[in-house]
């Protein structure tokens, strides 16, 4: 059931939430937009299409520390850190972003579940946030997200005036239930959000990546592609940073590290990126010495590998943060291009 | 298995060990006995599995665990010296303690397809770690097996890890045949001289053994390109990757190659396998 | 002033060079000069061997203040060192000042070996500065200050 | 831009050169890529518009290693990198051909997204103005409006360093380029730490900025390996990220051409610049003012000294 409430009771809206749990939701710091904890003083930004990261750091921080260690008359001692306990809120996930989550969801929720990840998703209720105006980077329809329609615990569509909200799961009717403020919709309100509906994915028809396919990448590919030489052609731009890893909503790589607090160690773990020179570096060596294999090897991993462990699921959602981010101008799609273009000859 | 929850600990979590035994195999390879603080195994686990073993500050690190399943007080790890973690394990003392977390990764399929067969192992240095805890499991299981040969070599007689146990156990043992080798002749050793794919291809077994293979990848390459000249087909041969990792259990993300973990899906490969991965080990 | 303020006791970090302003501690002490037990002395080769990341450690590891001291110019053992640390921490110090560190968290002072007695009335003067400045809270890691 | 590739077309024919870096055109219009192109076949991909702001200059310390001459394109601002790249002993001068381009100020698509311009097809420069097709209809600004921030403090039309110069350039600076620094200065202490606390939270600590900096190119970084326990690969508490932040700015003292680079990679849009202005004004106060990369013989001040120099009270870093 479709309900509703008007644009200007946002603000009432976001204060209801926050009686339940916590509320995230993007919030404009300093220039630039991304999910924060709300309250009355947060300068609340819905226009701006995506977040500079994506959400999945509410699931999986950036940092998080896993345990410490301190050693108590001569005993070592280990303190597992406590798992997420309250609830909260997450206002205004886009599609892709969503389809992130379930990605993510496949590695830490997969045997042996990752408690820590599992916890937060459990507290976690998603309000998905449906695109009404997608922009130039976008290409979620490759990977079979449809922005009009995103799904979530609840999703919302906001028009010029109105915002309308359903509830599509027991957890996010739970919260629906505890706020009292959201109207009934009527028939109009209904043709209203369908007509928004269709003139979104009309819009997504005219993106320029529109015609952006995957033919040719899934599980099965790993020997054509791995030994493909444009490889070397495409990483070349490559600086070797992390934007693309840590901007992205699947990435999911990690590093366990130490750190010395002078009563203790605590160890927590922290984004690691594959583009990163000593990602793969052991005592013995390193058997990803160039940066064009670890360029291939995110690509490949994202196109082939992940694919071939999920059911053909891609672990790229189209969000197209790496177009918007990559100081070298680098993404998935020159990619995907080049080997189609390859194809093609 | 690793995945259970139910004690409610994450899996990153590891549990306290104390070292209860040090044994100096090497100059540089010491063996490390490790028990629950009240005594006991901390974990069971199999032949060919790994632990991360972590001295908290310092670092943390997958080892093979060397002990057999069947030795029901501890977990033995034989670690060499190379880098920042095991400098500052070799230089721990009994009664020490380090954190531990497994076990981890498959194992070599000693309940299946390698019953009943003829095996032949064959390891190089340090290499033999993982290889000793199946030799253990198949010595206490010695009817379910056929004939066991053992090539084993390294660069100088000290640098035989296990030699005791070799010389004195294994070598009685029926139906086991051990054969030693180091890279150059040295005073006192009336044994053989030279690498191990060499004398693998002097002794000539018969290819209808099952191969169990672990040492230096390059030792691990010329091994198996000699295995093939003596008609072995790679589904008889077994070995073991090593890449880095950190989580241990598949998600962290860095031992990834083709779709495989190798802490997870690893790290016993079947050389057919292998071959079907990218080329990036 | 609170009470808590009145019990503050700051922890102030003091590089010194091994050939001048560390002799001027000792003198300092061997002399009965009193400077306050806050001050932990870390003896360094050279006042020019401390590098950014030293100073921006030891706040990381709970101290309130930090003081460097070499030196007079053109006395240094190895010549020409604390020149170049003067250089280095006038744009230092106006770097951490302008990202929003309160002035005179850190400084920079020569002593000689002959001056036990600026050594203590220096340190007397900046764990006075320190305690009215107040606890170091811009620039300290939390996991350390449980 | 035909000039550019007939040029280097010659000169790969020639064998005057080995290889070329420039920027390959993309599917998009705003996203060119820096490239090496080794045939004049690939030159057919060969663009340079306005939105080649990326400076090529560290690309050629890794061709340096490789056999023959790069002929390399670089704008006015670049060649300050090059030549002190070249003063660093990274690139090897002998083993590249600078042609000098022109360059009347880069802009961005990410400028263009501010000024809330959204869905872009395609932009077209008109001079003064851009007109851009959009999704949701034409918009059309000032072209200056959308340039990058390096290019309203423009160091002049002038190649410090090239073999030969094609294009004519213009000097685009509009603003004093120490303004918002100073204007920080007249802040009070505490504002100005609000003021970086709340932009530096945002940073993500992906090392963009700190990759793409023509002088940061140490062969291994403090903040890479396993030797430092508080210096990781995230930023753990916020201490770590103005740590990493004071860090890179001050190990860049001296040698920074201000060429805007980390601040126009930063996925977040943390004016990274005003620390390293912050240096070079103090620097020129300090010490007489000093140009990194205009020369490739003229001493660093960091590296200098004078019996006679202020002390280390002299540098503030703004009001109490």
């Amino acid at each position: 059931m479709t309900q509703r409430l008007s644009r200007e009771e946002l603000p009432r809206l976001y204060a209801a939430i926050a009686q339940v749990a916590d509320l995230f939701l993007p919030v404009k710091r300093a220039g630039k937009t991304n999910f924060a904890l709300w309250n009355t003083q947060t300068e609340v930004d819905l226009d701006t299409l995506k977040t500079a990261k994506s959400p999945k750091d509410l699931f999986f921080p950036q940092c998080e520390p896993l345990y410490t260690c301190d050693w108590r008359e001569g005993n070592l001692t280990v303190t597992a850190q406590a798992l997420a306990e309250r609830d909260f809120v997450v206002f205004g996930v886009r599609g892709c972003d969503l389809r992130g989550l379930d990605v993510l969801d496949r590695v830490f929720l997969s045997d042996p579940v990752d408690s820590f990840y599992a916890a937060r998703r459990e507290h976690g209720t998603v309000i998905a946030f449906a695109c009404r105006e997608p922009e130039e980077s976008c290409f979620c329809r490759t990977f079979g997200v449809d922005c009009a329609e995103p799904g979530g615990d609840v999703t919302v569509w906001l028009t010029d005036g109105t915002l309308y909200w359903r509830a599509n799961t027991p957890k996010g009717q739970a919260l629906t239930d505890r706020l009292d403020l959201l109207g009934k919709t009527d028939d109009a309100d209904e043709q209203r959000l369908a007509a928004e509906q269709t003139a979104a994915r009309e819009i997504i028809d005219r993106l320029p990546y529109a015609n952006l396919f995957l033919d040719g990448w899934n599980g099965d590919a790993t020997e054509a592609r791995f030994a493909s030489p444009l490889w070397e052609k495409l990483y070349r731009p490559c600086l070797a940073c992390g934007a693309c890893t840590f901007a992205c909503p699947t990435c999911q790589c990690y590093d366990i590290r130490d750190y010395d607090t002078g009563n203790g160690v605590q160890r927590f773990r922290c984004w690691d990126s594959c583009m990163y020179s000593d990602f793969t570096m052991m005592a013995h060596g390193n058997n990803r010495t160039s940066q064009m294999q670890r360029f291939r090897q995110r690509f490949m991993h994202k196109l082939v590998y992940f694919p071939a462990n999920n059911d053909g699921m891609y672990s790229c959602v189209g969000c197209g943060r790496c177009v918007e981010q990559c100081p070298s101008g680098l993404n998935i799609v020159k990619v995907i291009k080049a080997f189609e273009k390859e194809a093609k000859k | 298995m690793s995945g259970c929850n139910c004690s409610g600990r994450d899996v990153l979590i590891p549990q306290v060990g104390v070292i209860t035994d040090i044994r100096t195999e090497t100059p540089d390879v010491k063996s490390f006995r490790v028990c629950a603080p009240g005594g006991g195994k901390l974990f069971e686990h199999m032949p060919g599995q790994c632990a991360m073993l972590c001295v908290p500050g310092v670092s943390e690190g997958m080892f093979s665990i060397t002990s057999s399943p069947t030795v029901q007080d501890y977990q033995e790890f034989s670690i060499k010296r190379c880098g920042m973690l095991t400098d500052h394990l070799h230089s721990l003392s009994v009664g020490d303690q380090i954190t531990v977390r497994g076990p981890y990764g498959n194992h070599f399929p000693v309940e299946s397809e390698l019953r009943g067969k003829d095996l032949l192992f064959v390891a190089g240095g340090i290499g033999l770690a993982p290889l000793r805890s199946v030799i253990g499991y198949v010595s206490d299981h010695r009817a379910d097996y056929g004939t066991v040969d053992i090539l084993y070599g390294s660069r100088s007689k000290e640098d035989l890890v296990k030699y005791d146990e070799i010389t004195g156990v294994w070598s009685k043992a029926d139906g086991v045949n051990v054969h030693l080798t180091i890279d150059r002749a040295e005073d006192g050793w009336d044994g053989h001289v030279g690498f191990v794919p060499a004398y693998l291809k002097e002794l000539g077994f018969s290819s209808d053994k099952t191969a169990l293979l672990c040492g230096p990848p390059i030792m691990i390459r010329f091994s198996l390109e000699t295995l093939m000249e003596m008609g072995f087909s790679k589904k008889q041969v077994y070995t073991t990757l090593e890449l880095r990792m950190k989580c241990g259990v598949g998600k962290c993300g860095r031992c990834n190659i083709g779709s495989k973990y190798v802490c997870k899906d690893g790290p016993v490969f079947r050389c057919d396998e292998i071959d079907a991965l990218p080329d990036e080990y | 002033m609170s009470i808590d303020d009145r019990d503050f006791r700051p922890v102030i970090a003091a590089f010194c060079c091994n050939w001048c302003s560390y002799a001027g501690a000792d003198l300092a002490g061997s002399s009965r000069m009193k400077y306050p037990a806050e001050v932990k002395i870390i003896r360094v080769p050279c006042s020019c061997r401390v590098n950014p990341m030293f100073i921006l450690r030891t706040f990381e590891k709970g101290a309130d203040g930090v003081i460097l001291c070499g030196c007079h110019p053109g006395d240094c053992h190895y010549s020409t060192g604390n020149y170049y640390t003067r250089r280095r921490m006038a744009s230092l110090i106006s770097l951490m000042e302008f990202v929003g560190l309160e002035r005179g968290r850190v400084r920079v002072e020569w002593v000689s070996a002959a001056e036990g007695a600026k050594f203590a009335e220096t340190m007397n003067e900046f764990v006075e500065h320190i305690r009215a400045l107040g606890k170091n809270t811009r620039l300290e890691d939390l996991r350390c200050k449980n | 831009m035909q000039e550019l590739i007939e040029r280097a077309k010659a000169l790969l024919a020639d064998g005057t050169v080995s290889r070329v870096l420039g920027w390959r055109a993309t599917d998009t219009p705003f996203g060119p890529e820096p490239a090496f192109f080794e045939s004049g076949e690939e030159l057919n991909e060969f663009v340079y518009n306005c939105f080649c702001g990326a400076n090529l200059s560290k690309y050629l310390i890794e061709s340096s290693a490789l056999e023959g001459k790069t002929l390399a394109f670089l704008k006015p601002c670049d060649t300050y990198s090059f030549n002190q790249l070249c003063k660093e002993h990274r690139i090897d001068r002998g083993k590249t051909y600078i042609i000098g381009v022109g360059c009347k100020g880069k802009i961005t698509v990410e400028r263009l997204h501010e000024l809330g311009i959204k869905g872009i097809l395609d932009v077209e420069d008109a001079g003064d103005t851009l007109t851009v097709k959009t999704l949701y209809g034409e918009k059309s600004c000032p072209y200056s409006d959308a340039m990058l921030e390096r290019c309203h403090a423009c160091k002049g039309k002038e190649h410090r360093v090239a073999d030969e110069v094609i294009g004519e350039s213009a000097d685009t600076t509009d603003t004093d380029r120490f303004a918002k620094v100073t204007e920080l200065e007249q802040m009070t202490s505490k504002e100005r730490y609000a003021f970086f606390q709340a932009e530096l939270s945002k940073c993500i600590r992906c090392n963009a900025c700190r990759n793409v900096c023509p002088v940061c190119n140490c062969r291994k970084c403090v903040f890479d390996g396993n030797a430092f326990d508080s210096v990781q690969k995230a930023n753990a508490t916020e201490f770590e990220e103005k740590m990493f932040h004071i860090i890179r700015a001050f190990h860049v003292a001296g040698r920074c051409t201000d060429c805007g680079e980390c601040s126009r990679v930063c996925p977040q849009g943390i004016p990274l610049h005003l620390l390293n202005r912050k240096l070079i004004k103090d620097m020129d106060a300090f010490y007489g003012e000093y140009q990194a990369g205009e020369d490739t013989s003229t001493v660093s001040p960091l590296t200098a000294y004078t019996e006679h120099d202020i002390e280390p009270e002299a540098g503030k870093g703004g009001n109490e």
